[in-house]
């Protein structure tokens, strides 16, 4: 018996405030060592040259451990390196502090919400 | 099965899990229940919450290679202000100095993108020790938060 | 300290709590956490909190009579569809038949206002048993939800 | 060091939507055998001959076992010796059940909401 949630991600797309394409990854379940297929899988079946800008919503997780985090590090790493933004919003408080803490946040933008995500896409 | 024999001047809880990933979650339940009960404010049950989850990882994980015939103990010691919890696991443990992760060298491939655990134990707790095996006892991981470090 | 030995079939969580009013709810959040992740609905999980609580209670009470140095040990054994719980103290036990509260002679003085623990548990979980100590066993009471009782 | 939440009760007046006077306990903590002096003790210290409509609220209870149902129960067998009318509010669905369960019900009215109970006060 497994005492995980299963990972899901429905990909969306949208626009930003201004206009702007973006894509937004839903996440719901854990976000654990158990969530590589569902977190950087579904990231990685995205295109690189039409999805810039990609908002990772974690509203629906309730559990978010540092092995889900590191998932979350390597979507940075290779969004860094094919020219797309990363942007995170529906995390708890505690959790905006932590990504803080591991410096997550030199290399993503975390929001208060959908909306303040959306808003700060230029 | 194991025998752990909390310390008799505190108050303590015992829990003891299977080493299998996600049961880490039971603990954190335990663990915030206890937190709640003894005052502590909400962003300091989350801390503890975190804290707990990646202990028990690290024992299921690393301490315990994810046999699950051997469980991982988690000792909730409490007494008015302090509530000090240990994560025991059937290895060797560490003492290892914690190297905060170093986003940079992550996202430059220099640096397993995982490693966070014990750097977020230290960093959410008031204090976090790791004591390896010995003969008369198992590795731990000691974590300690205080009630009065939310007044501030 | 006594050391309880969870049946080898089925995966378990074991907690030991103090006995102490109030720990109970430690209990409580343990099973909470353990019935969440097993996929139990909200209000079965809440049903399953009061009956493990008032478990507890009467473990605490009348199998350890509050004497702080025994503790009451909680062990919750899940397969797919079903948790059970065992709530063990150090007393006798029990075996007895458990007539529901009567609330007209509980209102007219004729019957204690409390005696409702056991009732409570009957009626909130699937199944509830009681098993007074033995030569090789202790006092439990076994408690266990279903979790496809929820889709009916 | 104890584990239970320590019971408040506050007792505020008030009248029914209909004009009638009624007496409102709000209790607070946990509601368990600890909680004898604030369930009990509050509702004791009331006159009876002034107090006829008495509401129980639980809302800003988090944790009810069954010995502190069993306080609620005593106040009811005073509350009917005396004529008075006990209204109940503020327990989740959960605690609605269970107070249904044993009985609680026949002699008290449980309502949805703070309004409702004031509602149904004659
Ligand atoms: N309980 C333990 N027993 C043995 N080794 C451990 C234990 N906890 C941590 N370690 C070692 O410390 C390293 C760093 O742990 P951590 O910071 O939690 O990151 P991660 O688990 O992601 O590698 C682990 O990779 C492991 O080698
Ligand atoms: N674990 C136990 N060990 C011994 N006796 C018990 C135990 N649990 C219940 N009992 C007996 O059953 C009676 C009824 O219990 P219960 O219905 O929970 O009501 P209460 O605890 O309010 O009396 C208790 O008063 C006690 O005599």
């Amino acid at each position: 018996m497994s005492m995980q949630i299963e990972t899901t991600a429905k990909v969306e797309k949208g626009t930003s405030a201004s206009g702007t394409p973006l894509t937004v990854i839903r996440f719901s379940g854990d976000i654990s060592s158990n969530s590589k297929e569902a977190v950087l899988g579904t990231y990685q079946k995205l295109p690189k040259d039409v999805n810039k800008q990609i908002l990772l919503d974690f509203s629906k997780s309730e559990y978010l451990n540092s092995s889900g985090i590191a998932l979350v590090i390597q979507i940075m790493m290779e969004a860094s390196k094919s020219g797309q933004t990363i942007h995170v919003f529906g995390l708890t408080a505690h959790f905006q502090k932590v990504f803080k803490m591991v410096g997550i946040t030199k290399y993503a933008t975390v929001h208060e919400s959908e909306t303040a995500a959306k808003a700060a896409v230029a | 099965m194991t025998v752990i024999t909390p310390p008799s001047t505190a108050t303590s809880v015992e829990v003891r899990l299977p080493s299998r990933l996600g049961f880490e979650k039971v603990a954190m339940g335990t663990a915030a229940s206890v937190a709640k009960l003894m005052g502590f404010a909400e962003d300091r049950v989350e801390d503890l919450k975190t804290a707990v989850a990646e202990a028990c990882i690290n024992a299921i994980e690393h301490g315990n290679h994810l046999n699950e015939k051997l469980s991982v103990g988690v000792v909730l010691s409490m007494d008015a202000n302090t509530l000090e919890v240990k994560v025991i696991d059937n290895g060797d443990g560490m003492s290892a100095q914690v190297a905060p992760p170093d986003i940079d060298r992550k996202m430059h491939g220099e640096e397993d993108p995982r490693g966070m655990g014990m750097f977020l134990i230290q960093a959410l707790v008031d204090e976090a020790e790791w004591v390896p095996a010995t003969i008369e006892g198992k590795s731990y991981c000691r974590l300690v938060i205080r009630l009065d470090k939310e007044l501030i």
